[in-house]
């Protein structure tokens, strides 16, 4: 069995290689999907928790399930939104939109 | 049957909900018709008694991870009387614009479930679904509007930034439950407060924060604020601002009143910095901007910092103090944007749309004021009101220097607020074509109205309940 | 319960308010005459409190007690006490007078009365209010009406004038609010009923902090004068009943609240405080009068000359004696009626030449002799001639504070040096050099400013004739407070302020 | 140790490589297709991860939702909202001052995570999961998750409803 | 009830543990499995694609191949011959990577299904709990591969195509997971070689004890999945040769057509089986002592041969549905009746539980 902390590396090495992505990125669809990274990080700490902490209830694993559920509910609605404004503006470049001031 | 007697408010609406959606698809449904949102108000208005009822409940239920008490009814409350005013002045607003109202019902009926859900929640799952179905239901409204690109660009925006702030929500939950080995609010709460918690759990709690913190305006979270209330449609933004925030504010009520109450040395003076910051840049930034919508969003951040004093207070007087002002916020958010979808969407919410408002709606007008009064605090309204509590919540708790610069900043909003009033009132209109507006829009603003005055005049047994309600956050 | 005639004073003009907004716009005369009759009402049910009042009792009398917000001990608790009464009185005949004043507007009538109204309403309630919450609430209250006041009706900068005033009054609202909220909790009484509170005993550090605090608040509101600079604009852009009750009642508000509450409660953080309230009362007096004198403009002289008037009440106040207390009250009243005076008439003035600049007037006497006398009067009492209500203000102030502040009271004897030149000045220049040819036609005072001028006219000279009526209501009101007094003694070493004002 | 530690811990490795991998990809790889490939690689890894924690029903939705539905529909989105190059679609924002404040604020961050992470006084617990994991799930689901199932039921109506409602009229417009 | 006995995966490593590492022994499994697979699939293609010339050419009143081998059997292996001997062409304008690896990626996804298939009670690579799941989430990775060939071709035949596919294929999952459920609900599990076990037995005695006579309209609806999950005929848009020229594999040939084309093959047989294994009692069937252990298997691959039969049966006769039928078929037929099969299945696991039928037909 690998040790708890190896788990906890990755997801968070993950979720800051996302994180990191979502800050800086300019296409809205990778911005989507550094946010997808990111969930799956939290997921992993979730499953990994739930393997060696809380190995009887499981409760990080029913979690998972309800964040997976979200996290595609968030991708679809997020992609309708990316392509009807690529037809208006032609583009999926979160700066080329009227962000106005912010 | 009891514990499904519990979830009877939720049930109404969420079946509301699927009556409508239901019955748009069998529907021909030319756009103009507004049947589906009245339909769907009075089924607010029934959720409404049966949430009257649940008063003085006070039982968890569902193995520990929900809870009906007098709080968690008080915000549902809250989410009832957003929902059931959107519902009344959208359709004015939705039907011309080809918007169909079912869509819109639903989805409002929808989200105001998610509202009515997330108080109760007293585990993460189910916390963070309820959270999940508010913000979805908003991403489609606030995107859904025909025919122009900026209500998509706020959607857009809206999602991003929430993804990214559920994300780290959820990741400072999972570190909660890897230290505590539970989602149960109570549990953790048990786990932090045995012993010196490790520092990561405050930064988990933080991370919480910030995730929370972009639902209620936090500073730095509030970025999405002004560009979604511009972009938007004002029902929606009306709905948005009176009910989600609410919603969330119950959230951060249970898990920092309650539950990270262990870890207080950590987030209590964060907050207490965030709070001032959060008021000082809603205020200042409001100043230069001449578009209402955008003004009002930064209303909303200062409102969110005044909150956030009496979620640092904490104990029963704040708890209070964020109930009534969440209420009373509703009515006046409501009101304003009740008034500017009646007229000033076609410029986008431009201050100079307003000139001249008194002489071709002075019903509008007068709402309109009586609603940024309120806002800014004027007495005898209601926001006049809440502000007290939550000062008085403030001052009680020992933060009097903190109250004082709050106090001091909000003294700017008079500026912006008036401003507007001066508009309405002093300026010529451009065009001197009275206004009309419909049936709904009229009900809805008369509500609004006497809300506002209602429950400013006559806060006594409001305030009561709120009190007592605080007594229950425990869990 | 008996009748609560309290309430009925304070409420007659904002449900004659109320009625108005029921009535369609068209109808002006109704509308005006549904304004004259509520505030009529408020009138002569504030004659009946000044006559019903039992002085041998004391103390606060047609107490009404609801409770309000139970949760904070909060009442609907209004009363009057000796100093209400008078107060209140004056607020009746300025709101009174001030619907005849404005019976000559023609632009949007109905909202005009609605506002004035609104405004009287909130005023008396201030003077009514024994509840601190109460208090702040009409304080508060007062701030909207005064806005649009001036922003729709008034004439030069009026919106940045309202604006300025709007962010002002807040300012002092927001102190205010913070120093009710810490002697709330530092009292830690649940209640917020000012009777009560005044019994409490607050620790000397607290005195001194909260009437710090609770002062600047409501010194922003009389004003004093480094927080001044709200007023000329505001009473210049207001229109004339505007400016009748902005200068006649609204300064008297922030003054009221300090004796009421700052100095009720905190007679100890009073005496720390006093000498540097003294100097910048003296401040006042000198510094407004100076400017008055430099002003070409008839309406900013006279919202100037207000500042250096009230400067008389800080100083009176400030010197903590029983005759300067009472002539601070007192002249409360007496500049209260005789500034209503003084901007109606450079209201109907204006109302007819178009212009306030003195120097483009002159000779008005011949075409209008009644406004003329009526000025004259004015001035005469603004200088505080014997024989008008003002004369017995400022003497008493002097009395009582000379013995404290030998030096300050001196200085500000002066002033009325400087209020004798600029304000005969005006008389003169106004109404009788040679008179210009486009103002022949003008037309001498019409009914309505009749009314304004007689009602006025007879308290000014009513209360000089016989004082002792309202100086012995005063002297009730101010016994409690007076009561405190004598055992506070100043901790905190201020020498160097004594020094400068004299030894008490 | 033993041999089943060293293989467990080689699986590790290459899951990590995997997972790391992607993740890097779909931040750096400059034609998105090439993000959106690596980013299933990202999943796949993650799903391997699950099967190592005996999550076995995680591994398996992970790959059906994920990369059955999750990276399918951001592909469709690429596809849909082509340029005529692919090259140079994904690139970051212009402003380099941001990007080196994002890069230090994540390092930050990271290396606080991982440090508190190593170092948390976690509570491990020596049971081992029940058998079938699967069925106690499903049964947790309909029992004491009921609220949140039906919930997330609503919540996954309304994102389908939204999404068609957000995308569909607009062709009619067009 | 025979418990973990029936998985290979255990046993095997532990045979193989006894000579090398434990490690080792896995990965060495893991890699026969993967062998196996390809052989397996290999050889089923060449069968069946010489049955579908076969039975298409009869039903069309041809002959079929002929001439290579005995009855033209070794006609497939030439065609397969013929392309492993084909230049590699890579077009010049693809994005070489993706164009590479897509056909593997297909290729692979379809083989991980066979990991799940229980062909007779010990013959099964790997038998996990979540069995079902596992055949239709690889199924899914199956269309990704499909997109990456549409894409990288840059052409826009091959993009439409692929785009078809996939959603076909991402519409047509959903009742065919839902149709599953059906059957998962009976058995009380997700393990593969579990449902097939709880299939065992006789309904009075000569009725076997097959779920599709609980689930017919869930078999029926999962086999209409499972012809669009391999874009059979009549759901063969993605490739509509009228249309779109050969659809997201226009642009391949040789061994890489090849490799779609044996995915597509596998995978129409690993929807048969996996419908046999649910469905149809799996390997089921009357054991003779002749051989025993082989009997299961013949029965299991009898039954998915015959299934096999069937869609090319289909396919020789049926037409092509216009792609937005196609779309509402799935979307407003074929996922509200699967719907209405939960309902059912739930009916009668409810109505089996009670211990009713048990009762009545004293079985």
């Amino acid at each position: 069995m690998v040790a708890l902390p190896c788990y906890l590396g990755i997801s968070t090495l993950l979720f800051v290689i996302g994180l990191f992505g979502a800050l800086t990125k300019r296409n809205a669809i990778v911005v989507l999907m550094c946010i997808e990274l990111m969930l799956n990080a939290v997921n992993i700490n979730l499953v990994t928790f739930s393997r060696f902490i809380d190995p009887q209830a499981l409760l990080g694993q029913l979690f998972v399930i309800f964040t997976i559920a979200v996290a595609a509910a968030e991708v679809a609605v997020g992609l309708a939104i990316i392509i009807v404004l690529n037809r208006y503006r032609d583009t999926v470049n979160l700066d080329d939109f009227t962000w106005l001031k912010g | 049957m009891m514990s499904v007697g519990l979830l009877l408010p939720e049930i109404i609406v969420g079946a509301a909900g699927l009556i409508v959606l239901i019955e748009r698809l069998f529907s021909k449904g030319e756009p103009g018709r507004k049947d589906a949102a009245w339909f769907g108000a009075a089924a607010v208005l029934v959720a409404l008694f049966a949430t009257f009822k649940l008063f003085g409940t006070n039982v968890t239920a569902f193995y520990g991870s929900y809870r009906v008490d007098d709080l968690a009814v008080f915000f549902k409350i809250v989410a009832l009387a957003a929902a059931g005013l959107t519902l009344l002045f959208a359709p004015d607003f939705l039907a011309p614009r080809g918007v169909k109202t079912g869509d819109f019902t639903a989805l409002v009926l929808f989200a105001a479930g998610g509202m009515m859900l997330l108080p109760s929640a007293l585990d993460f799952i189910t916390l963070f679904i309820s959270l999940e179905l508010i913000s979805i239901s908003f991403y489609v409204m606030i995107a859904m509007q025909r025919g122009e690109v900026r209500p998509a660009e706020a959607g857009l925006k809206y999602l991003l930034l929430s993804g990214m702030a559920s994300a780290i929500l959820l990741y400072g939950m999972s570190l909660i439950y890897g230290l505590t080995g539970s989602t149960y609010l109570a549990a953790i709460r048990q786990a932090l407060s045995a012993g010196e918690p490790p520092i990561l759990a405050g930064i988990a709690c933080l991370m919480i924060l910030a995730g929370l913190g972009f639902k209620i305006y936090l500073v730095p979270f509030h970025m999405w604020a002004p560009d979604v209330y511009e972009g938007a449609s004002s029902p929606t933004v009306a709905f948005l601002a009176s009910g989600s925030s609410a919603a969330a504010l119950a959230a951060v009520l249970r898990l920092f009143g309650e539950s990270f109450a262990g870890l207080a040395g950590l987030w209590v003076p964060i907050l207490l910095i965030m709070a001032v910051i959060t008021v000082a840049v809603g205020n200042i930034v409001a100043l230069p901007q001449t578009n209402v919508k955008r003004l009002l969003a930064y209303s909303s951040i200062a409102h969110a910092g005044y909150i956030l004093l009496a979620i640092v207070a904490g104990g029963r007087s704040g708890t209070a103090a964020v109930m009534y002002y969440s209420l009373l916020y509703a009515f006046s958010v409501v009101a304003a944007f009740g008034v500017i979808s009646a007229f000033a969407e076609t410029s986008g919410g431009d201050i100079r749309s307003f000139a001249g408002l008194a002489r071709r709606a002075p019903f509008l007008a007068f709402v309109m004021m009586v609603a940024l009064a309120s806002l800014a605090g004027i007495p005898p309204l209601a926001g006049f009101m809440a502000k007290f509590a939550v000062f008085a919540a403030a001052v009680q708790a020992g933060y009097i220097m903190v109250a004082g610069i709050a106090l001091l900043l909000s003294v700017i909003s008079i500026f912006y607020y008036f401003q507007v009033i001066k508009v309405m009132y002093v300026e010529e209109p451009a065009e001197a074509t009275p206004i009309t507006f419909g049936l709904g829009t009229y009900a809805a603003l008369l509500l609004g109205l006497a809300g506002i005055i209602m429950l400013g005049v006559v806060p006594g047994p409001l305030m009561h309940i709120a009190q007592v309600a605080a007594g229950f956050a425990r869990f | 319960m008996s009748f609560p005639v309290v309430s009925a004073t304070v409420f007659a003009p904002l449900a004659g308010a109320l009625i108005i907004s029921c009535i369609p716009a068209s109808r002006k005369e109704v509308i005006r005459w549904v304004a004259a009759v509520a505030t009529g009402i408020s009138f002569i049910l504030s004659i009946y409190l000044v006559l019903a009042y039992d002085l041998s009792a004391g103390g606060v009398q047609f107490i009404e007690k609801v409770d309000w917000l139970p949760t904070f001990g909060i009442k609907y608790f209004m009363g009057a006490d000796g100093i209400s009464v008078v107060l209140l009185l004056l607020t009746a005949i300025v709101g009174f007078t001030g619907v005849f004043a404005s019976w000559g507007i023609q632009n949007r009538v109905k909202e005009y009365f609605i506002t004035f109204l609104a405004l009287t309403f909130a005023c008396a309630g201030v003077f009514a209010a024994f509840d601190l919450f109460l208090l702040f609430v009409f304080f508060e209250l007062a701030v909207l009406p005064k806005y649009v006041l001036i922003a729709v009706w008034g004439s030069t900068k009026k919106e940045y004038a309202a604006m300025k005033l709007a962010l002002y009054l807040t300012l002092g609202g927001a102190i205010i609010l913070l120093g009710i909220l810490c002697l709330y909790f530092v009292a830690g009484l649940n209640t917020m009923d000012i009777l009560v509170l005044a019994q409490h005993s607050f620790t000397h550090q607290q005195q001194v902090w909260l009437f710090a605090l609770l002062t600047l608040g409501f010194a922003v509101q009389v004003p004093i004068v480094p927080l001044h600079s709200w007023l000329p604009d505001a009473h210049t852009g207001a229109p004339t009943a505007g400016s009748m009750i902005l200068a006649g009642v609204v300064m008297k508000l922030g003054a009221y609240g300090i004796i009421r509450v700052a100095l009720w409660f905190f007679p100890e953080g009073a005496v720390v405080w006093a000498p540097l309230i003294a100097i910048f009362a003296v401040i006042c007096v000198v510094y407004a009068a100076f400017v008055a004198m430099g002003q070409k403009d008839l309406k900013y002289m006279i919202a100037n000359s207000s500042i250096s008037h009230m400067g008389y009440s800080v100083l009176g106040i400030a010197a903590l004696s029983v005759a300067s207390l009472t002539g601070a009250v007192f002249q409360f009243f007496a500049h209260g009626i005789m500034a209503a005076l003084n901007f109606a008439l450079a209201g109907m003035t204006y109302d007819r030449t178009h212009t306030r600049i003195m120097a483009a007037m002159g000779g008005l006497a011949k075409v209008m002799p009644v406004l003329a006398i009526a000025f004259a009067i004015g001035a005469l009492a603004s200088v505080g001639l014997p024989g008008t209500a003002s004369f017995w203000a400022e003497f008493s102030v002097f009395v009582g504070s000379f013995p404290v502040f030998p030096l300050w009271a001196i200085l500000s004897i002066s002033g009325i040096v400087f209020t004798a030149y600029y304000m005969l000045r005006a008389v003169q220049r106004v109404y009788f050099e040679p008179l210009k040819k486009e103002y022949a036609e003008l037309k001498d005072a019409v009914w309505y400013d009749w009314v304004v001028i007689s009602v006025i006219i007879f308290f000014i000279v009513a209360m000089g004739v016989y004082p002792s009526l309202l100086m012995d209501l005063i002297g009730s009101g101010l016994e409690p407070i007076l009561a405190g007094l004598p055992e506070a003694k100043p901790a905190i070493d201020l020498g160097w302020l004594s020094a400068l004002g004299g030894v008490k | 140790m033993d041999g089943a530690q060293t293989g467990a811990y080689a699986a590790f490795g290459a899951m990590t490589a995997l997972v790391i991998g992607g993740g890097l990809g779909v931040v750096f790889f400059r034609n998105i297709f090439y993000a959106a490939t690596s980013m299933v690689l990202c999943f796949l890894g993650v799903a391997g991860i699950y099967f190592s924690l005996q999550a076995n029903f995680l591994a398996v939705m992970q790959v059906l939702i994920y990369i059955g539905a999750v990276a399918i529909m951001i592909v469709f989105a690429i596809m849909l909202t082509r340029r005529s190059q692919m090259v140079d679609t994904n690139r970051f924002v212009r402003s380099l001052s941001q990007l080196a404040i994002a890069l230090a604020a994540v390092t930050c961050i990271g290396i606080i995570l991982i440090e508190l992470a190593i170092f948390a006084p976690w509570q491990i617990s020596g049971k081992v999961p029940a058998p079938d994991i699967t069925r106690f799930l499903g049964e947790a689901m309909m029992s004491r998750f009921a609220i949140p199932f039906e919930i997330a039921a609503v919540l996954l109506l309304v994102a389908l409803i939204g999404a068609v409602m957000i995308a569909l009229e607009e062709v009619r417009k067009s | 009830m025979p418990e973990k006995g029936l998985n290979a995966y255990p046993a095997v490593v532990e045979w193989l543990g006894g000579f090398v590492p434990n490690w080792l022994a896995e990965v060495l499994y893991r890699v026969g499995a993967g062998v196996l697979i390809c052989i397996l699939i290999a050889t089923l293609a060449l069968v069946l694609v010489w049955m579908l010339r076969k039975v298409i050419g009869h039903m069309q009143c041809r002959l079929g191949p002929r001439v290579t081998g005995p009855f033209g059997l070794l006609q497939t292996a030439a065609d397969a011959l013929k392309l492993l001997q084909k230049e590699d062409i890579i077009p010049a304008n693809v994005d070489k990577l993706l164009f590479i690896l897509a056909p593997y990626v297909t290729f692979f996804s379809t083989g991980m299904i066979f990991m799940v298939l229980p062909l007779s009670p010990t013959w099964i690579l790997n038998d996990l709990d979540v069995g079902v799941l596992f055949f239709v989430a690889f199924g899914s990775l199956a269309s990704f591969g499909l997109l990456m060939g549409g894409f990288s071709s840059y052409n826009k035949y091959s993009m439409v195509g692929g785009m078809r596919s996939v959603a076909q294929v991402v519409s047509y999952e959903v009742p065919m997971v839902l149709a599953l459920l059906g059957a998962v609900m009976l058995a009380g599990s997700l393990s593969t070689q579990q449902i097939v076990l709880q299939q065992e037995g006789l309904w009075l005695g000569f009725i076997p004890k097959w779920f599709i006579f609980l689930q017919p309209l869930g078999f029926a609806i999962y086999f209409l999945c499972g012809l669009a999950e391999t874009s059979q005929t009549p759901f063969d848009l993605p490739e509509g040769e009228s249309e779109l020229g050969a659809g997201f594999n226009t642009e391949y040939s040789g061994m890489r057509w090849g490799l779609f084309f044996l995915a597509e093959f596998a995978n129409a047989f690993a929807i048969s089986a996996m419908a046999t294994t649910l469905f149809l009692g799996g390997w089921h069937g009357p054991v003779f002592s002749f051989l025993p252990w082989l009997w299961p298997f013949v029965w299991f691959m009898a039954k998915a041969v015959a299934l096999t039969f069937c869609m090319m049966w289909i396919r020789s006769t049926w037409l092509r549905f216009r792609i937005d039928q196609m779309m509402d078929f799935g979307w407003k037929v074929l996922v509200p009746l699967s719907l209405l099969n939960i309902f059912i299945s739930a009916g009668e696991v409810a109505i089996i539980r009670s211990g009713i039928i048990a009762r009545l037909i004293g079985g």
